[in-house]
């Protein structure tokens, strides 16, 4: 397969992989002194699965954040679409498109599984203050509405069972999956997944490989993620970018980068935590 | 023990995320809104209204308003004694500059001007979280009272630097003033808690109470999903600043007639009504129904048993029901930190599951 | 002209003395804060309470007369006898200590890890309690405190400024001594803090309740201990303010003019809390006397809040507090 | 009366659906929770989707007397295909979705069917397996077209003989102008004696059977039944049993058309409970061990409640066990009792029939095996109307069942309305009944020897109506039934189970096949004798010698005498009143081989094995010594001696009949 076509590629199991979707031009992102990315460039494209690894505190996260436009770098540009993506507050981001998931779940703890998918959907909720206060037919319709669409998110990840349940009361693999859905729910163009299989058993990570394929099969969704589980990310990912102290020091096909010996030796080199 | 769920099923959204989605607690509901309006106006007299009714229900507005800020948007505010007093200004200005307009317009215009007021002071909340911004409120609750103390345009130049209401009324049923009836200041403040109640329910069940529960929650994560916490954090500060505002002006005009800035609505009141929030539970108005009732009956029982059975010297009676409120108040805390509104789910819950324990 | 600008100089010193009165204050929050992560809003009453068991003890009074009074139908009011003020002084600082434990024992212990704002109000209902208590001890009448300290202006200072610069400052007695006292506590607070075990415990708590455990000092002993410091620095205050303005319910609102010192400085930081302290004492007393006068006066209601608040706007930590970095 | 309904243009279930939209098109006539709620329809959408279903099989090319097999849960739209597939002349076969691959390529070969329509990727998958093995076989596959319901996971498979029902819906409606008169003719066709439903017994021995049931099966038993307990439109029934089961035709289909009921679908077999907590049925039907599961359920979970709670229940739960049942059946009860019960249904049985959904039950029916007394009196005694009836697929389920108010735990009621039963001298069960199936599809001769040319049909049970009630009782499989030497009934299990119900009694053995009277060997239960014995200070220090023990015969002696009594009651059984006994001196057991491992008796090998002790009983001995080999848990082979005493059993009068019988 032509990885340089710019207009995209068909992978091994005949999935087609459009053109450029992101692109991350030369970033560097300082905290006081300390550089956490040095000047990385590399592109997602349309339907791909694409995943960054990298030893602990290579600086994956703070790419997800910044693409997520939670950190915003010193230098380098996000290109998003053919456009260049002025600086923007987060949420402004998320207006784009862009959904993820966090390391460290990041769920509202104080709100039922279904109250924190519904949370996805408030891009996308219009009705005014005014109209919900006296909870007019259009505001009632517009939650209606966007029920249905998060019911079918519910319905897709197998978590009926614990819809109206407190997310507080639920076990570790399962907010996890309603993170999932929540990200799901925004129906993202990019979805950005951090270390989706953190910290989970087998077969919890069998069944959120199957739903990360699915996500990606069914909805088309682009999906760029970050996961320490090396075998996890080879059997998932179309292409990959490894990270290493800030600095990219491998980018293409799994195959490509398992045989690259600059990330041989990173893994091999004792992981140096932060 | 009493609820009967079999073949209570819902075929539409709108049902399902009903207030009341059991058919049991919907007919105490309407049970409850028939004895307040049905029963309760007709037997009605002065000391019920005065020590209990009329400041229950002031209150109730207040605490529901502060429990949008602080239960639901995570927002803590020390400043609500002072939003009152400008709610209570408000009123009075509008009130004595056009007496030909309608009370209850008013009322609900001293909530809108209360509402501005709010947003200004929440500006900081942008920056500043927690207990910096729980202090930074106390500086418009000094704020404020000092303006509405030391601004004679405020009080109108009177001498004594007190507002009075004066008597105006609805459809000629007198709401203000000495010579309103016990039921009328009753209803005319039921008749607006229900409403602002019912509106605090749907802004809280929507997007609305969504976004703010979220920032409550997390809010980081709030903003990278998409919530603009600008306007979140201001739209809670405006409702609760609403809420609060007519609390203050229905406080001022049709509970108390006349009042002095500083003893009426002093820090001591921003603690009562965030002690009710609290009691109450945060993030549910029935807690903040059920905080303003348990604080406000309490002390009328206590000077009641102290004075009235036992003819303690009352200014004992109000060093030790000081004593009893604080002591309560730890008790409480310790015991159910997530107040009457918790404890009540609770008890729900075991009847539901009757006779089985889980 | 040279008068404005002695009295202002003057109105300055007075603000530098009363700031020393606050950043005593803001020092008991900020200790028990730094331990506990508690924001203790009866450190206020605490002073009041301290000042009324004083008085109580040195006039000999019955504690609980008026109850005892109310039911028996007796007339009880006093022993008879006065305590010297250093022995009383000395009792009060052991019933503190007692009060502490009890804190600790009924109180905290109870509601580790709740959420700040639940454990904020629980102060706030120990100051209802605290306040409620005095009263019911002591009785609520302003009473006068005295315990030797000098009283009224020092005529020393104002011969001696008015032979310098033909200007005779005003100076309360009282307010140098305050000064010099809560100077002195300040100082050996922070040595505390700093160079004792316990102290550094203290502090370790603060950053991370587990490593204090590893040092092998229980949380229930350091709790018990700062609430016994915030206690003896509320009654050195309730001492100041007490001979300043006898004792009496207004007493306990010092609380309210050492949070915004604290918002100044910084609820973690000892040094901020006696600069903030200063700053906000100066501040609010040069703003009355230069911009009060056209507003109608008493700004010192409100100066110091608003003035903090516009500080935290631009620096969200406070002056010594450190830094936040947000992560995901 | 046939005719009547049959002239009403009633005599095909689309006929039926076609009135029910007339008369309540708005009222809901399916539901299934879905996506969180209740996805409702009413008759009218129903009506619309079935068309549009059919149409759009017709453009798949379906035609007269083709097989449309229905694998998957219980969902609507499988329902609605069935009726759809009804229409255009075809016959619906729902198979069980459980089914092992091969059990289903030999049914899918044997109807032959064209179509099959899947609920989801599950059941496709198991389709394409069956047919790769044929394919294996060289075979040509017979199903040309597949269809699903679920799309979820299918976006994949080759779709050039597949279609999601959607698809097929959306084409049907696109399609209307093309085959709407085709599909009113092929509707207008269908009469009262076109097959309805093809069903496929879940053969126990050999290859399952096609059971044909023809539109007057399906809808006169369902008139009937519901008739018979007052079924109407606003029943509300949880369709959660195998489509498969007769039965669940019956309820979901027969009778929701013929009174035009709502059926409700639950979302999954792991929330049905919470789905039938919701829904809370007016009309339900659970086989015996729902209910035996429940009630061990409800007891668990009360075992962990307060003391307080327990003391509640176990008070008024023994209350209820007292008047429930008369209050239920409408006897007289004291108001003492009644105000007790009715304290007892706030605190407790309301509550409890809430927790588990039967609050709104009118009509509850068990059958398929016999239900525990104590079970089946728990739930009645709650006030849940529960009944028993007695049937099979080729009856279309009714050949019995219990009128209200004349319900008890071992008989199965009268028969259904439109029924005749008859009982054969061997005490084999017959029925003949509008409900009585046509034929075994391509099986003449099963279809011979099932039914005769009046048209009765074999259960293969035996039974008995009860004199005073008129109420049947199965006895045992009729093959297990003989006679005695005056040709009366021998019914051993029927006697034995009679013995056992005794906690004394671990097991007995009755003999008397052509003999002149019966005798029984029993075996002491030795926990709940030697409980007995210590009580009663009773010393011994051997089973043997226990069981020997005078006081121990004379207690076997009054159990037999009872036993003999209500024998005696049932006329046609009281031959096989026990005259003589003996207690046997070791327990019957499996490593002697006088049990089966599943602790069934080996009659024979005992028949044997104790030939000398059955001779002395009928030789009419009063004592007699024997040797008996044991084998010992190591292995090792031994011998018992022991003397036994021979006990006479008083025999009850046989009841009158009996006499007319004999002359």
């Amino acid at each position: 397969m032509n990885m340089q076509n710019p207009d995209g590629y068909t992978t091994a199991d005949g999935r087609q992989i459009g053109g450029v979707m992101m692109e991350m031009k030369n970033i560097t992102l300082r905290f006081g002194g300390v550089a956490a990315i040095t000047d990385i460039s590399f592109d997602i494209r349309e339907g791909e699965i694409r995943a960054i690894i990298g030893p602990n505190g290579a600086g994956k996260s703070s790419m997800l954040n910044v693409i997520s436009g939670f950190y915003v770098p010193q230098e380098g540009e996000v290109w998003f679409r053919g456009a260049k993506r002025p600086p923007m507050k987060p949420y402004q981001v998320a207006g784009m498109g862009i959904a993820r998931t966090f390391q460290n779940i990041a769920l509202f703890e104080g709100m039922s599984v279904l109250d924190n998918i519904m949370t996805g959907r408030l891009t996308q909720m219009k009705s005014g203050l005014l109209a919900q206060a006296m909870w007019w037919g259009r505001a009632q319709a517009e939650e209606t509405a966007h029920r249905e669409k998060v019911e079918k998110v519910i319905d897709f990840l197998e978590i009926q069972h614990i819809r109206k349940t407190p997310v507080g009361r639920l076990p570790y693999g399962l907010k996890k999956r309603v993170e999932l859905a929540r990200a799901l729910a925004a129906e993202p163009k990019l979805l950005l997944l951090d270390e989706p299989m953190a910290g989970m058993n087998v077969e919890e990570k069998e069944d959120m490989s199957r739903f990360i394929l699915d996500v990606n099969d069914e909805f088309g969704t682009t999906i760029a993620l970050i996961e320490h589980d090396m075998g996890v990310v080879m059997d998932l990912s179309d292409r990959v970018v490894v990270m290493d102290y800030g600095k990219k020091i491998g980018d293409g096909t799994p195959d490509e980068v398992r045989n690259n010996q600059a990330v041989i030796d990173a893994y091999l080199g004792v992981s140096h935590d932060e | 023990m009493f609820y009967r769920e079999a073949g209570d099923y819902k075929t539409s959204y709108p049902e399902d995320s009903q207030t009341f989605p059991i058919k049991f607690d919907r007919i105490r509901y309407y049970a409850v809104l028939a004895v307040a309006f049905g029963i309760i106006p007709f037997f009605i007299n002065d000391y019920w209204a005065n020590a209990v009714f009329v400041p229950f229900l002031i209150y109730a507005i207040a605490a529901i308003g502060l429990n949008i800020l602080v239960g639901y948007c995570g927002q803590v505010s020390l400043g609500t004694g002072g939003f009152m007093a400008v709610g209570a200004y408000a009123v009075y200005k509008l009130m004595t500059a056009f007496p030909e307009v309608s009370i209850l317009i008013h009322v609900l215009l001293a909530g809108g001007i209360t509402a501005g007021v709010g947003v200004i002071f929440g500006l900081p909340s942008l920056r500043i979280k927690g207990f910096y911004l729980a202090v930074a409120t106390l500086a418009a609750q000094f704020f404020l009272v000092w303006l509405f103390n030391k601004v004679p345009w405020f009080y109108n130049y009177s001498a004594s630097g007190q507002i009075s209401a004066p008597e105006r009324d609805i459809l000629g049923v007198i709401i203000t003033g000495p010579n309103t009836t016990a039921a009328a200041k009753y209803l005319f403040c039921a008749l607006i808690l229900l409403a602002l109640a019912w509106l605090a329910r749907n802004l809280t069940r929507g997007s609305v109470g969504r976004k703010w529960m979220a920032i409550r929650d997390m809010d980081i994560a709030a903003e990278i999903i998409g919530v603009n916490p600008l306007t979140a954090k201001l739209s809670a500060f405006a409702i609760s600043s609403f809420f609060i505002g007519v609390a203050g002006a229905l406080f001022f005009a049709v509970y108390l007639g006349a009042a002095e800035v500083g003893e009426s609505f002093g820090i001591q009141k921003s603690f009562l009504i965030l002690f009710m929030v609290i009691i109450g539970g945060l993030g549910s108005i029935f807690g903040s129904l059920a905080g303003a009732a348990f604080l406000v009956l309490l002390p009328v029982f206590l000077k009641n048993v102290l004075v009235g059975m036992l003819g303690w010297p009352t200014d004992l009676a109000a060093h030790i029901e000081l004593l009893i409120i604080g002591g309560l108040i730890i008790v409480f805390l310790i015991a159910e930190p997530h107040g009457i509104a918790q404890l009540w789910r609770l008890a729900k819950e075991k009847l539901r599951l009757w006779p089985f324990p889980h | 002209m040279p008068d404005t600008f002695f009295y202002a100089t003057e109105v300055m010193l007075n603000g530098l003395m009363a700031g020393v009165m606050y950043s005593l204050v803001a020092l008991g929050f900020v200790l028990i804060f730094k331990a506990s992560g508690i924001f203790n809003y009866a450190q206020g009453v605490l002073a009041l309470f301290a000042a009324l068991t004083l008085v109580g003890l040195q006039d000999g009074q019955i504690p609980f007369s008026h109850v005892i009074n109310a039911i028996f139908g007796t007339d009880l009011h006093n022993f008879g006898w006065t305590l010297p003020a250093v022995v009383a002084i000395a009792l009060t600082a052991v019933v503190m200590v007692g009060m502490a434990i009890l804190i600790e024992r009924y109180i905290l212990k109870h509601l580790v890890n709740q959420e700040p704002i639940i454990l904020f109000m629980a102060t706030i209902g120990l100051a209802y309690f605290l306040e409620g208590l005095g009263d019911v001890m002591w009785g609520s009448d302003i009473k006068k405190l005295d315990v030797g300290l000098p009283q009224g202006i020092s005529e020393t200072i104002e011969t001696a400024t008015y032979n310098w610069f033909g200007y005779g400052f005003f100076i309360d007695k009282l307010d140098i001594v305050a000064a010099l006292v809560a100077a002195a506590l300040v100082i050996a607070l922070t040595l505390f803090s700093q160079y004792t075990k316990y102290g550094r415990a203290l502090r370790a708590v603060a950053d991370d309740h587990q490593a204090a455990l590893s040092v092998g000092i229980s949380l229930r002993f350091i709790w018990v201990l700062v609430w016994s410091i915030a206690g003896f620095v509320a009654l050195v205050a309730g001492i100041m303010w007490g001979s300043k303005s006898g004792v009496q319910f207004s007493l306990s609102l010092i609380a309210l003019k050492a949070l915004p010192v604290l918002m100044l400085g910084g609820f973690t930081s000892i040094p901020g809390a006696i600069v903030g302290g200063l700053i906000i004492g100066m501040g609010e007393k040069l703003f009355e006397f230069s911009i009060g006068p056209m507003i109608g006066g008493a700004t010192e209601n409100w100066f110091a809040y608003v003035l903090a608040l516009l500080f935290l706007v631009f620096r969200p930590q406070g002056l010594f507090g450190e830094k936040i970095i947000e992560r995901v | 009366m046939i005719n009547a309904t049959a002239q009403a243009g009633l005599a095909s279930i689309p006929a039926l659906l076609a009135r029910n939209v007339a008369q309540h098109g708005n009222k809901p006539a399916y539901r299934e929770k879905e996506f969180g709620i209740w996805q409702s329809w009413t008759w009218a959408q129903a009506d619309a989707a079935i068309r549009a279903t059919a149409m759009g099989f017709m453009a798949l090319g379906l035609q007269r007397g083709d097989h449309v097999a229905v694998i998957g849960r219980n969902r609507p739209q499988l329902y609605w295909s069935m009726v759809a597939a009804q229409m255009c002349g075809a016959i619906p076969v729902p198979l069980y979705q459980d089914a092992v691959a091969q059990e289903m390529a030999y049914v899918l070969d044997h109807c032959g069917a064209r179509f099959v329509v899947c609920g989801d990727q599950e059941q496709v998958d198991k389709i394409l397996e069956v047919e790769s093995d044929w394919l294996t076989e060289d075979q040509k596959p017979s199903v040309e077209q597949i269809v699903y319901v679920d799309k979820r996971g299918m976006r994949k498979y080759d779709h050039s003989r597949m279609n999601a029902l959607e698809d097929v819906i959306a084409e049907g409606r696109a399609a209307h102008h093309r085959f709407e008169a085709e599909l009113a003719t092929r509707t207008a066709e269908l009469d009262y004696n076109s097959t309805c439903v093809m069903l496929y017994t879940s053969g126990t021995t050999g290859k399952p059977k096609g059971v044909v049931l023809s539109n007057r099966n399906i809808i006169e038993t369902s008139k009937n039944s519901s008739e018979f307990d007052h079924l109407q439109a606003g029943e509300e029934v949880l369709a959660y049993l195998p489509m498969a089961w007769v039965g669940d035709f019956i309820f979901s289909i027969g009778q929701a058309m013929w009174t035009g009921f709502c059926v409700n679908c639950p979302e999954s077999a792991e929330t049905m409970m919470t789905d039938l907590r919701e829904i809370g049925p007016t009309y339900y039907f659970a086989p015996p061990r729902v209910f035996e599961g429940q009630l061990t359920n409800v007891m668990i979970r009360m075992e962990d409640s307060g003391r307080f709670k327990k003391w509640l229940f176990d008070k008024y739960m023994a209350v209820a066990r007292r008047v429930g049942p008369d209050i239920l059946d409408g006897n007289p009860v004291s108001g003492a009792d009644k105000f007790a019960y009715w304290l007892g249904n706030v605190l407790v049985y309301g509550p409890l029939k809430n927790t588990l959904g039967f609050s709104r039950v009118r009509v509850g029916y068990t059958a398929g095996e016999a239900i525990g007394p104590e079970i089946f009196s728990f739930y009645r005694s709650l006030g849940i109307n529960l009944k028993q009836l007695y049937g099979q697929t080729e009856a279309s389920v009714f050949i019995t069942q219990q009128p209200d108010g004349q319900v008890r735990a071992d008989t199965v009621g009268v028969p259904s309305p439109g029924v005749e039963v008859k009982i054969a001298d061997n005490g084999e069960v017959f029925y003949r009944s509008p409900g009585t199936f046509e034929s075994y599809y391509k099986n003449p001769e099963s279809t011979a020897s099932t039914k005769d040319a009046e048209g009765w049909v074999a259960t293969g049970d035996a039974g008995f109506f009860e004199e005073d009630t008129g109420h049947l009782r199965i006895i045992d499989r009729a093959k297990d039934v003989g006679k005695m030497a005056d040709g009366s009934l021998f019914a051993p299990k029927y006697v034995e189970n009679k013995l056992k119900f005794y906690p004394a009694i671990l097991e007995a053995v009755v003999f008397g096949a052509s003999r002149d009277f019966c005798t029984a060997f029993i075996n002491i239960d030795l926990n709940a004798v030697g409980n007995w014995a210590e009580r009663n200070n009773i010393a011994y220090s051997s089973y043997q010698e226990l069981s020997q023990h005078p006081r121990v015969l004379e207690m076997m002696r009054g159990h037999v005498a009872e036993v003999n009594e209500s024998v005696a009651a049932d006329p046609m059984l009281a031959g096989c009143q026990v005259h003589r006994f003996l207690i046997l001196h070791k327990e019957l057991d499996a490593d002697d081989g006088e049990m089966t491992r599943t602790r069934k008796v080996r009659r024979k090998v005992v028949e044997e094995k104790f030939a000398d002790l059955i001779a002395a009983l009928y030789g009419g001995k009063s004592e007699i010594y024997t040797e008996t080999e044991v084998t010992y848990e190591d292995g090792r082979k031994g011998a018992i001696k022991a003397t036994l005493t021979l006990a006479d059993a008083t025999v009850a009068p046989a009841a009158p009949i009996q006499k007319v019988a004999a002359e």
